[in-house]
């Protein structure tokens, strides 16, 4: 196992070229060494939706993998350029659709940028809250699905029994659970209702618990250790080199977090730390995840305490006809950074519209870290990466 | 006829060694359907456990919480069609689910459920057990084989790999408990099921106490490699569906895919049933030397009764706490009628019990011993099945390298370590 | 029915004796010829348990266990032999392992 | 049948058994020497083993036949079938079965069965143990300890009673040559060790 994992980490930038990432084998010591190509996908338990991996395999060893991606392509972008930029608010939702509000926050901001309008103080706090509880809630099923793929059933539902909370707060707010569309161009349409406040202070009091309790089932669990240290390690100079973001980049040591590094919405006014890993290994991602989702906590509560009075719609006119320009905008998503580049040619459409996903990017990533793995290993390398194929393919 | 059936309720023996073939045929459909219900009954109760241990409700539907699911499941597996690939092995992939199925029905047996409650008692009965139950694997491979599919073939691939080398340690394990059975005044242990279990009878203790804490270190061995064998979760490499879909058995469906089920589940029974023969007592009850007062009997063998009287008041509570919406009726009946049927079954065996407890030969008191011997028995195993439940809420999955590094450089070593301070200690104690 | 003695086990181990020396002369598949040897064994094997019924003494089980032993390590080899053979050649066919080397 | 025999060391022997377990195993050793799938070869050989030890148990012998499925079935066998898998066989599956000798092998085999034949037939009918003036395998059958089997196998193997048993040393030997097998085969699989 040991000697896989070196392998892995001990490669340089340089073995990131074409050559080394196709599925022909480097050296061939022996005439035949049994190697089996098997499809892993798009029709597979452990491929987070349509992924389709084709492996390259000696045994159980993973020689090389190819990902195979567009099963679930929509044309979301293409989309975009008939809509106008408020009738495509609602498609950002659709992307990665277990953090449709960090979506709608992107887009929203990258567009009032666009326009030159800032939305109201208590706008952005709404957003702030309503976003970090949507981390948190796609953290949550990350975590029920990782938890899964490595073969422990039990943290499935008990995520799902708790995120249930936060697509209450959710429903009550806009009247959607899931593709929520909260959030309008220059501010957010709806204002909190009655109990608001109330609801998630006492999110905030039942969920640290529930995070222990997720913990007591796998921090210490000796097979999750056995599982997930030292295994899918991707070091920061490689991880930097692939565009690699969010939670993934930060396991490997790079402390790099839009929320901090690039303050958006009411960001800067929040104390929270950034957590780091030091190995890059699946066991550094997973804390790195459950120490977010803590952080996460604090920053709704600073929010939720400090909230300010005011209007939560900014001046935006009626028809949204942004200057002649392009714009990119980028935020923290729950996955990684998520950016907007948008072209305006001055109509009420985007002359073009190109999203950088996260779960894309991160997606590049699975070769160089499960090479010299195991079967099972891919399975947990794809969990940890959490991927969304609906933002991948969009 | 008659007199071959009458000739036998008196001995004390079982029909195998009797030679009574008729007994010997009554107790293998006995055997047959018992399993058949019991696994029928685990997968209920480990669909229900798992449920609850995941804070869900399980299968409510069909029948009062959803009693009658495995009736409907088995209905529904029957009626499905059945599906073979065009490439696959058309004989092998037809006959590889009943190898398994043979495999882990004949090890029944040898099970003694009871001192005359088995079906024969072997000289070899534990090496016939573990010899027979490592032919299931052989259905395991050839049927990952005959698939002619690469995730079945990397099943099959793990899953033999993962028994050979558990079998390993498992029979050192087993090795280390029948040395115990040498160390009476002859100097000579046995190999037989029945065997090992008087032999605990006669040093009056448990061997999962004997030499503590070395039997305890060679049933815990026992305990994990058992899992490994019957490819259970956390080692469930063969069948692990996040990895492999299904394992061996991907292309497997309908009839066929259900033979599997219930080949596992009756192995599950099986080793479980050796783990208890060979360190927990098998049928003994709780301290039958110590409390050996015909009053403690007496108390002792109104266990199964009460434990029949328990499930009926349980279902009754749940009578009770049902809705009382008219949707709800005829499953409120039905529940009501199970109680009621515990109940009966409960009341008759705690009349067995009252007319049973003089000790003489008569058919009653005869009766009586039996139920007790099966009962705790059963109870035994059924703590087992029980934690192969828990092992699946708790815990994730192994991965194939590391599973085989247990076996081989820590389970191995520690039995044969085990294997011979029992036998040093033994020879010291002597 | 014509009770059953030694002579009749003697027949069906000499008829598995000889199938056994016909797949290890004939068939090409070296897994066959391996598995044509096993079979060979076990015919030995039940000549020797059916002898020690005959006699009454228990020599001719211990020696079967032997044997037992023996086709097992043979098993062994010969399956490394032929997995590091088919990893150089690509062939388990007997009549093409003639060059003495690889 | 006969509830008189019910009490004590009836006969399992009954010719039925024999000649059903007999006829199997011949007729799946044919099998094996004949299939052209590997697979299918082997799941036949298994059959041949457990019928042969279905004819261990007939003479009373138990603990061979415990060793024979344990080791044999569970253990060779399914050896057997995993170097199968590790070996592609789709080609050799479509290739000559059987080598360009085999007239002569066929032959050699058949004149190995008629000498077999005739040793056989003339044991039991023309040639005399000269010690006993008996034929060379009489139809007697000695009675043999069903229960005590494993016991005294034990015994010849380990020795009983603080002395060493008639073969121990040869068991020893046994262990050692399954270790070597072992090393072996571990030393030619390993691509690199």
């Amino acid at each position: 196992m040991k000697d896989h994992t070196n392998e892995v980490s001990g490669r340089g930038l340089s073995s990131l070229d074409r050559s080394n990432l196709d599925l022909e084998t480097p050296e061939k010591p022996y005439l035949d060494s049994n190697e089996l190509i098997i499809n892993m996908g798009p029709q597979h338990p452990a491929t987070h939706g349509v992924l389709r991996v084709i492996l390259k395999l000696d045994g159980e060893k993973v020689l090389g993998t190819e990902c195979v991606i567009g099963y679930l392509h929509r044309g979301v972008e293409k989309i975009a350029e008939n809509r106008t930029y408020t009738m495509f608010n609602p498609y950002v939702d659709r992307m990665d659709y277990v953090a449709a509000v960090s979506n709608g926050l992107g887009y929203c901001e990258a567009v009032e940028k666009l326009l030159n309008v800032e939305a109201p103080p208590r706008a952005k706090y709404i957003r702030v809250i309503l976003t970090e509880l949507n981390r948190i809630a796609s953290h949550q099923l990350w975590l029920g699905t990782h938890a899964l793929d490595i073969g422990a059933m039990t943290p499935l539902f008990y995520t799902f029994r708790d995120r249930e909370e936060i697509l209450k707060i959710f429903e009550r707010y806009c009247g959607a659970r899931l593709t929520t569309h909260a959030f309008r161009i220059g501010g957010c349409q709806y204002e909190t209702y009655a109990g608001f406040e109330k609801e998630v202070k006492n999110f905030l009091a039942f969920f640290p618990p529930k995070i222990d309790e997720y913990e007591a089932l796998l921090t210490g669990n000796r097979i999750w250790i056995e599982r997930t240290k030292n295994v899918g390690v991707i070091s920061a100079a490689d991880a930097i080199a692939l565009g690699v973001t969010g939670p993934v980049l930060r396991a490997s040591g790079v402390k790099w977090d839009l929320r901090k590094a690039q303050p958006y919405a009411a960001y800067s006014e929040f104390d929270f730390e950034i957590p780091i890993g030091t190995n890059g290994d699946t066991y550094d991602r997973y804390m790195v995840r459950m120490v977010e989702m803590r952080q996460s906590l604090r920053i709704i509560e600073q929010a939720v305490n400090g909230i300010p009075e005011g209007p939560i719609m900014g001046k935006v006119p009626k028809v949204i006809k942004p200057p002649v320009g392009e714009i990119y905008h980028s935020i923290e998503a729950p996955k990684g950074e998520l950016g907007y580049f948008i072209v305006s040619d001055g109509s009420t459409q985007p002359y073009r519209i190109r999203v950088r996903p996260p779960s894309f990017v991160n997606l590049q990533a699975l070769d160089i870290m499960v090479r010299g793995l195991l079967v099972a290993d891919v399975v947990a390398v794809i969990g940890t990466l959490d991927i969304v194929l609906g933002e991948v393919d969009r | 006829m008659l007199n071959q059936f009458t000739s036998y309720l008196g001995s004390n023996l079982t029909p195998g060694t009797a030679n009574n073939q008729l007994w010997a045929l009554i107790y293998v459909l006995i055997i047959f359907a018992g399993v058949s219900v019991a696994v029928m009954a685990m997968n209920w109760l480990e669909r229900k456990a798992l449920a609850h241990f995941q804070i869900r409700l399980g299968p409510m539907r069909v029948g009062p919480h959803g009693l009658l699911q495995p009736f409907a499941d088995a209905l529904k597996l029957m009626l499905k069609e059945d599906i073979i690939p065009a490439e696959a092995d058309q004989f092998v992939f037809w006959v590889a689910p009943l190898i398994g199925l043979l495999a882990s029905f004949t090890v029944y047996t040898v099970i003694p459920f009871g001192p005359s409650q088995a079906v024969s008692d072997m000289n070899i009965g534990i090496l016939f057990m573990l010899g027979v139950s490592s032919l299931g694997v052989l259905g395991i491979v050839v049927a990952g084989w005959a698939s002619n599919s690469h995730y079945p073939l990397i099943g099959a691939l793990r899953s033999s790999a993962q028994m050979v080398s558990y079998e390993v340690a498992m029979g050192l394990a087993v090795v280390s408990a029948i040395l115990m059975t040498s160390f009476n005044e002859t100097g000579t242990g046995t190999l037989s099921m029945i065997g090992i279990v008087q032999s605990q009878q006669q040093q009056g203790i448990w061997f999962i106490f004997k030499f503590f804490p070395l039997g305890l270190i060679a049933f815990a061995i026992f305990a994990i490699a058992m899992v490994a064998e019957t490819n259970r979760a956390p080692f469930d490499m063969a069948e692990a569906e996040s990895e492999l879909t299904a394992g061996y058995h991907t292309e497997y469906s309908g009839l066929r895919w259900s033979l599997f089920m219930l080949a596992e589940y009756a192995a599950m029974i099986a080793v479980s049933a050796i783990a208890v023969t060979l360190w927990l007592g098998g049928w003994m009850r709780p301290f039958p030397n110590l409390l050996h007062a015909p009053a403690w009997d007496f108390l002792f063998s109104l266990f199964p009764g009460l434990t029949f009287l328990g499930l009926a008041a349980i279902a009754l509570i749940g009578t009770a706490r049902m809705p009382s919406h008219s949707f709800f009726r005829i499953q409120r009946i039905g529940l009501a009628v199970f109680a009621a049927l515990l109940g009966i079954i409960a009341l008759l065996l705690l009349v067995i019990a009252v007319a049973g407890r003089s000790a003489d030969a008569s058919l009653a008191a005869r009766f009586n011993e039996g139920i007790g011997y099966v009962y705790w028995f059963v109870l035994k195993v059924a703590v087992f099945m029980y934690l192969f439940i828990w092992y699946r809420a708790t815990w994730p999955r192994y991965r194939f390298d590391q599973l085989m590094k247990i076996g081989w450089k820590v389970m191995l070593p520690i039995s044969l370590g085990v294997l011979m301070v029992t036998a040093i200690v033994g020879v010291l104690v002597k | 029915m014509v009770p059953i003695t030694t002579f009749h086990y003697l027949v069906v181990a000499a008829a598995l004796f000889v199938l056994g020396v016909i797949g290890v002369l004939t068939r090409r598949n070296v897994v066959i010829v391996l598995m044509s040897i096993e079979l060979i064994l076990n015919a030995v094997n039940l000549n020797l348990v059916a002898f020690s019924r005959m006699w009454g003494n228990l020599n001719g089980q211990v020696f079967s266990i032997f044997v037992t032993v023996d086709a097992a390590a043979e098993a062994a080899v010969g399956l490394g032999i032929l997995i590091a053979f088919f990893r150089n050649r690509e062939t388990i066919n007997v009549d093409e392992i003639d060059l003495l080397k690889w | 049948m006969n509830p008189v025999l019910n009490s004590g060391m009836a006969p399992v022997a009954t010719p039925w058994f024999f000649y059903v377990l007999g006829g199997l195993a011949v007729a799946s050793g044919v099998a094996v020497i004949t299939r052209r799938n590997a697979v299918h070869a082997a799941l036949a050989l298994i059959v041949t083993l457990l019928s042969v030890a279905g004819l261990y148990l007939m003479l009373y012998a138990p603990f061979v036949a415990g060793v024979q499925i344990i080791v044999y079935a569970g253990g060779i066998m399914v050896l057997f079938l995993f170097v199968i898998m590790l070996v592609n066989i789709e080609r050799s599956s479509k290739e000559r079965r059987f080598n360009r000798m085999w007239p002569v092998g066929l032959a050699a085999a058949c004149a190995l069965m008629a000498l077999f034949v005739s040793a056989i037939v003339k044991g039991k009918t023309v040639l005399t143990d000269p010690r006993t003036g008996q034929a060379l395998w009489p139809d007697i059958i000695a009675k043999l300890p069903e229960s005590s089997n494993t016991q005294q196998i034990a015994g010849m193997l380990y020795g009983e009673a603080g002395r060493m048993g008639q073969y121990t040393f040869a068991f020893e030997i046994a262990s050692l040559l399954l270790l070597v097998a072992i090393l072996g085969a571990v030393i030619m699989t390993k691509k690199k060790i």
